[in-house]
């Protein structure tokens, strides 16, 4: 599963990063707390070239080169295919930051962990950035 | 102040029957008259009427006009209107009984004429569309005149009582017909007027009916459209000049009619004309629950709408074809019965005289699906 | 193989579906007096060649027929037409040519109102008229492209316009034969009067195929100096509107 | 001019305790309202909001309120701020004031004053939920006896069409948006007279083809290709008055469309100039038969204006198979606004006297009525087909769906929500996807709405609620009212 950016209707809006920010880091996607509360991240990339905008997240490789490189097993692949980090296990070597090879995965703030897209596997609904789309220009699909 | 029929629309309920004899031999009106009566409880009192056909013989070339009058005053005024259009072979006061049930009668005479020639002829039309359009004329503008029926050799019998009192009073077991039809009315208020009463008729038609047609301003409005004038406002009155207008004017055969008045739902169609027939005459499909039995001189049809939302049986017994709301109304009169069966929603009933099948033009696949429904 | 057809023994209808329906490349209709319609709507190549006065609308909407007629037009001649070509041994009536988009219609005498009124040019499509005789006021009313050439060969004493030439034009190109009443022509135009030869390059091939057609003599033709319409200010009206969201 | 004495029709109000400086609304807006500065600040221009709602819609923290701007000129029930409003930005420009959508004056409506009945007792009311009803119609001329061949008809599953929104006006997302749902839900879009761009042809049997003054796009394919051919006339929102797409509309793509030059304006003349009169229309529309071939029904369309009766009835005679009416509440891309506020009379009028013109004329049959103009909702969809019209066209409705928000600037070209614009930037922001989703789930919350009305009646085929007025009464109208909508009122 990944998700797939539309660059034909994405606006560039940022949404899809605002919301991704605030479904994290424990507001369960309150904007408004998120930002003026915490120091939210997202976990999306929004590359804008040429009028033309796409986001930018993890392609949850077949076989990731962020789950080889681990140092302490904390990156790990669900039955459902999605590269996720275990927090628990995560001692903010950065390791995984380097090998990337679309630089999606990025330190946390304050360099102690990594932090990447997990597709929202705590959510039952489809992940924020897709359902927070204006334009549907976000799907998730399950090839890779 | 009350609003009489004609000024006001007046929803109502009703029972309907109808006994046939399809030899044609004629039998007295003490059948029918059982019949409605064993349906009481669905009317109300304000009004009941028959049609009956084949009861004056001796004037069969003649249209039989009945008429009622509020006065004196509005009879002078439309015989001197008939007499302008018609050739009167006799005229005279229908015989009634007098009966304590009923109460504010008309004045009620019949006439047996023929339209003048030269009249029709100025107008470039047919005898019938000439009569047609006399009856429409005084029923809409003669005020305190009223044609109860204009067809020949029948008529219509009708006021405001239980339909047992009013056959009574119109002395109904005097008559001979090969087909009567009974109605018996529940309107929702209480004008009591004689003409608003059923059958509804023009000229051999006669409609007796039970229920409300919800499209009764599209149906109205599509008939003003060819000349009809609505003078009762009643969906019965509609009914009638529907099948006037489709059979006598259109030329439609009875089968084609039935897939106009009660047309199978598009999902429902079999074939390209019913299709046709239901783009065509949109503004005829009757929507809304129905049931009816529309006469003329050699025959009948009954029918639902097409959802069945009244209720209908028919019977059959040697050359007798029994129709009615209920079918104790039947067995009130016929204990013995070959068939009984109730038709679906649209499925008509047909009913021919066996000598005179080419007056009525029923495609011969209605009449087979009437006989093994 | 040709087709006749004479159209005494049809009807207006019948004789539409006839040539319709004929297989035929080539359609010869004699004796026709007021039929309209005909070529309507065509997308084909084939020819018409057409005897008479024919009704309104020839070759209306049109894309792509060769049609000839040896008699004169009434209303709508080519109108709406896409591609094609028109040549008319005689007169037509108003508003030939109207919207055309392409294709070309010859006419070797005069012509009525409005003549090519809202023609535009499309990609590789440039609509063409020419007119022998004099056309009417209104002339090139709205126009958006294309070509219309008036040589006002038969009146030689009158203009070969009416007034109101080239009124609301925004595109395209009027060429007069001959020098014209500058009251004639919409403010909006410019005229320029062309002596040299040289300077009639552009319609040149037109001209000769209006010679060839009438059996004209070019020498006659090119007796007299050129004027040519353009347009000064493509978007004349950009200026009359406020914007007002009410 | 250096001075301008109009004030700011709207204020943009920024809650601060919501705003997380995140910038979508600087993004969104098309016409430079919100700005950030590179330290974050943000402000902005409210002279330049149009009310569109683009950003408080998007703003994730619903931080946003557009509102009116406060400074309230004197009161006067006169002299409304509009008028002083209109005056100065006329004395500024000298301009005739263009502007966009429908006319938002508060004439009556008269479908707010009409009453729909329902059975009780004498007749059952009909569950749609469990029993058959049908919406389909048919569109085209009835007049072909049985023996004959019938003439060409539109079938719709329900009487309910997409208006004429041509390419150039609307975005080709709106388009295709309109298209897709048109063809999921059995009824029919209209191009309007902008042509039919390549990639909707794929829909042509859905689709209605317009044939205005202009000519843009027509040839034989164009014509051939479609469901039916519309001729039109006029145009509620400016009845009287050619159409003028300014260049800057007229992308390379549009002029593609519309076969004509890029970036050159676009002008439909007030009237077809094959058309001055009622015989040349019959002209037109056999020409228009005979370059079909006599397979598709023509439809006309005319605005609705004062003698619409005698018009309508001319039509017909002159060979219409539909007769398309707009009311005066018709909206447009751009009208000058003068017109588009004192030209031409309601459509319940309008198709009420229509319906019953072509009755007393005996000629309901040759023709169906088609009402456009101000359709809200499926009530007045019920009312208007009640007063006698076959089925309705929706244009500013089906563009509500499609996300507009009724800030009337359809002529600057710069619509926020991707609707009334060529500009590929902004008509990205309207994915058909979602739209045809919209669109198709408008006509079908429609659908079920018209049912339920239809059964509470007691009728359970559109064929029975055409025409039936008795399923009709007014309140709050004068008898005369009541006399031009051939009803009577409620209670009576």
């Amino acid at each position: 599963m990944k998700i797939q950016s539309n660059s034909e209707y994405c606006l560039g809006c940022g949404l899809c990063r605002i919301y991704c920010a605030a479904a994290h880091d424990g507001y369960n996607g309150s904007v408004i707390r998120a930002f003026k509360k915490g120091t939210p991240q997202a976990r999306a990339g929004l590359i804008e070239h040429q009028q033309q905008s796409w986001i930018n997240t993890c392609r949850h490789c077949q076989d990731a080169p962020c789950i080889n490189a681990c140092i302490t097993g904390a990156l790990q692949k669900n039955n459902e295919g999605i590269v996720f980090i275990d927090g628990q296990r995560c001692v903010g070597c950065l390791t995984c930051v380097m090998v990337c090879p679309f630089g999606h995965i990025q330190p946390s703030l304050d360099f102690s962990r990594a932090v990447k897209c997990d597709l929202c596997r705590d959510l039952a609904e489809a992940p924020v950035c897709v359902s927070h789309c204006p334009n549907g220009a976000l799907r998730l699909i399950e090839e890779v | 102040m009350l609003r009489r029929e004609g000024d006001i629309r007046i929803p109502s309920g009703c029972a309907i029957a109808a006994i046939m004899n399809r030899k044609g031999e004629r039998f007295n009106g003490q059948q029918i008259l059982a019949s409605i009566a064993a349906m009481h409880q669905r009317s109300n009192g304000l009004g009941g009427g028959f049609a009956a056909y084949g009861i004056y013989p001796e004037y069969r070339d003649y249209f039989a006009l009945h008429i009622f009058y509020d006065d004196d005053g509005a009879r002078q005024i439309c015989e001197r209107y008939l007499q302008h259009h018609f050739r009167i072979k006799h005229q005279e006061p229908v015989p009634v009984r007098q009966s304590r049930r009923i109460a504010g009668a008309p004045l009620i005479w019949r006439y047996f004429a023929r339209p003048r020639e030269d009249k029709f002829y100025r107008e470039h039309i047919g005898e019938e569309e000439f009569v047609a359009r006399v009856v429409m004329t005084i029923n809409a503008d003669l005020r305190g005149a009223f044609v109860a029926s204009s067809g020949k050799n029948m008529a219509a019998f009708k006021g405001v009582g239980y339909p047992e009192d009013i056959g009574e009073y119109y002395r109904i077991e005097e008559y001979q017909a090969y087909i009567w039809t009974a109605h018996g009315r529940f309107p929702t208020n209480t004008p009591g007027w004689w003409g608003g009463a059923h059958p509804f008729t023009l000229l051999d038609w006669s409609v007796v009916h039970n229920g409300e047609i919800s499209s009764y301003s599209t149906n109205r409005r599509f008939l003003e459209m060819y000349g009809y004038k609505i003078s009762l406002q009643t969906d019965t009155e509609v009914i009638a000049y529907a099948f006037d207008f489709l059979m006598r004017r259109q030329g439609l055969c009875l089968n084609d009619v039935v897939d106009v008045v009660a047309s199978p739902f598009w999902s429902q169609l079999e074939e390209e004309k019913q299709a046709r027939l239901r783009r065509k005459y949109s503004g005829l499909l009757l929507n809304g629950p129905f049931s009816i039995i529309v006469a003329t001189n050699n025959g009948l049809v009954a029918l639902n709408d097409r959802i069945k939302l009244r209720p209908l049986v028919a019977a059959l017994q040697d050359e007798f074809l029994y129709v009615a709301s209920e079918e104790a109304a039947i067995r009130v009169v016929a204990q013995r019965l070959d068939r009984v069966w109730s038709p679906g929603g649209g499925e008509p009933i047909v009913g021919l005289l066996h000598d005179k099948k080419g007056l009525l033009d029923v495609a011969p696949s209605a009449i087979q699906a009437a006989q093994s429904a | 193989m040709m087709a006749v057809f004479d159209a005494v023994e049809y009807n207006h209808h019948t004789l539409l579906e006839a040539m319709n329906q004929s297989p035929d490349e080539e359609i010869e209709v004699l004796n026709l007096n007021g039929q309209r319609y005909l070529g309507c709507g065509w997308k084909n190549h084939k020819s018409l060649i057409l005897h008479g006065t024919v009704g309104n609308n020839l070759g209306a909407f049109c894309e792509g027929p060769t049609i000839l007629l040896y008699g004169n037009g009434q209303e709508g001649v080519g109108n709406t037409m896409s591609a094609g070509e028109i040549i008319v041994h005689g007169r037509v009536g108003d508003i030939a040519g109207y919207s055309m988009r392409g294709g070309s219609l010859y006419i070797r005498d005069d012509a009525g109102y409005r003549l090519g009124i809202h023609m535009k040019a499309y990609q590789d499509k440039s609509p063409l008229i020419v007119v022998g005789g004099r056309s009417g006021a209104f002339l090139g009313e709205y126009m958006a492209g294309g070509t219309i050439i008036i040589l006002g060969l038969n009146d030689p004493g009158f203009s070969p316009i009416g007034p109101y030439c080239g009124t609301g034009m925004y595109a395209g190109e009027i060429w007069l034969r001959g020098e014209v009443p500058s009251n004639h022509v919409a403010d909006n135009i410019k005229a320029e009067v062309f002596q040299e030869k040289a300077r009639l390059e552009v319609i040149m091939p037109h001209l000769q195929r209006f010679a060839a057609c009438f059996g004209y003599d070019m020498s006659i033709i090119l007796d007299k100096p050129f004027t040519r319409l353009t347009v000064v200010d493509k978007r004349i009206f950009s200026r009359l509107y406020t914007g007002f969201a009410g | 001019m250096s001075l301008s004495m109009l004030t700011p029709a709207f204020t943009v109000e920024r809650n601060q305790d919501r705003c997380i400086g995140c910038g979508v609304c600087v993004k969104q807006c098309g016409n430079s309202v919100h700005h950030k500065d590179e330290d974050g600040f943000m402000w902005v221009i409210d002279k330049n909001c149009v009310g569109c709602h683009r950003c408080a819609v998007l703003c994730p923290t619903q931080a946003l309120a557009i509102k009116e701007f406060p400074a309230a000129l004197r009161p006067n029930s006169y002299w409304s701020t509009s008028s002083l409003r209109e005056i100065y930005a006329q004395a500024e420009t000298g301009g005739v004031l263009l502007t966009g959508m429908g006319n938002p004056r508060p004439f009556r409506s008269y479908f707010d004053h009409l009453l729909l009945n329902a059975s009780q007792v004498t007749n059952p009311s009909i569950d749609p939920l469990r029993e058959p009803m049908e919406l389909g119609t048919y569109l085209g001329s009835q007049v072909s006896s049985l023996g004959e061949r019938e003439k060409p008809l539109l079938k719709l599953d329900m009487p309910i069409m997409f208006s004429a929104m041509s390419y150039g006006a609307v975005s080709l997302n709106v388009q295709k948006s309109l298209a897709r749902a048109a063809r999921e839900k059995g009824t029919f879009w209209n191009t309007g007279e902008g042509g039919l761009h390549s990639d909707l042809q794929e829909y042509a049997a859905s689709t209605i083809v317009q044939v205005a003054s202009g000519r843009f796009g027509v040839n034989p394919d164009y014509l051939n290709q479609a469901a039916a051919v519309e001729i039109k006339i006029g145009q509620g929102a400016k009845p009287g008055i050619g159409g003028h797409l300014p260049g800057e509309k007229v992308s390379a793509d549009v002029a593609r469309t519309r076969m004509i030059p890029a970036w050159s304006d676009a002008i439909s003349p007030a009237p077809h100039h094959d058309v001055y009169s009622i015989e040349d229309l019959a002209q037109l529309i056999e020409t228009l038969k005979v370059a079909t071939n006599f397979e598709k029904p023509i439809s006309v369309k005319v605005a609705a204006v004062h003698n619409i009766s005698a018009i309508a009835s001319g039509m017909v005679r002159a060979g219409a198979d539909i007769v398309a009416i707009d009311g005066f509440r018709g909206a447009t891309g751009a009208a000058p606004m003068r017109i588009r506020d004192n030209i031409g009379i309601p459509i319940e009028i309008a198709i009420a006297q229509v319906d019953q013109r072509m009755r007393d004329e005996g000629i309901r049959d040759q023709a169906s009525l088609v009402a456009a103009g101000g359709i809200r909702n499926s009530a007045d969809v019920v009312k208007i087909l009640a007063l006698g019209a076959d089925a309705v066209y929706i244009g500013t409705a089906a563009l509500i769906a499609l996300g507009c928000h009724l800030c009337h600037t359809c002529f600057t070209g710069r619509c926020n929500w991707g609707i009334a614009t060529t500009e590929a930037q902004l008509s990205k922001r309207l994915n058909p996807e979602l739209g045809a989703v919209r669109a198709a789930n408008l006509l079908q919350a429609w659908e079920h709405e018209i049912k339920e009305m239809m059964g509470g009646m007691g009728i359970n085929a559109v064929d029975s609620l055409r025409g039936n007025r008795l399923m009709l009464k007014g309140i709050g109208l004068e008898q005369h009212e009541l006399d031009l909508l051939g009803i009577t009122a409620a209670g009576y």
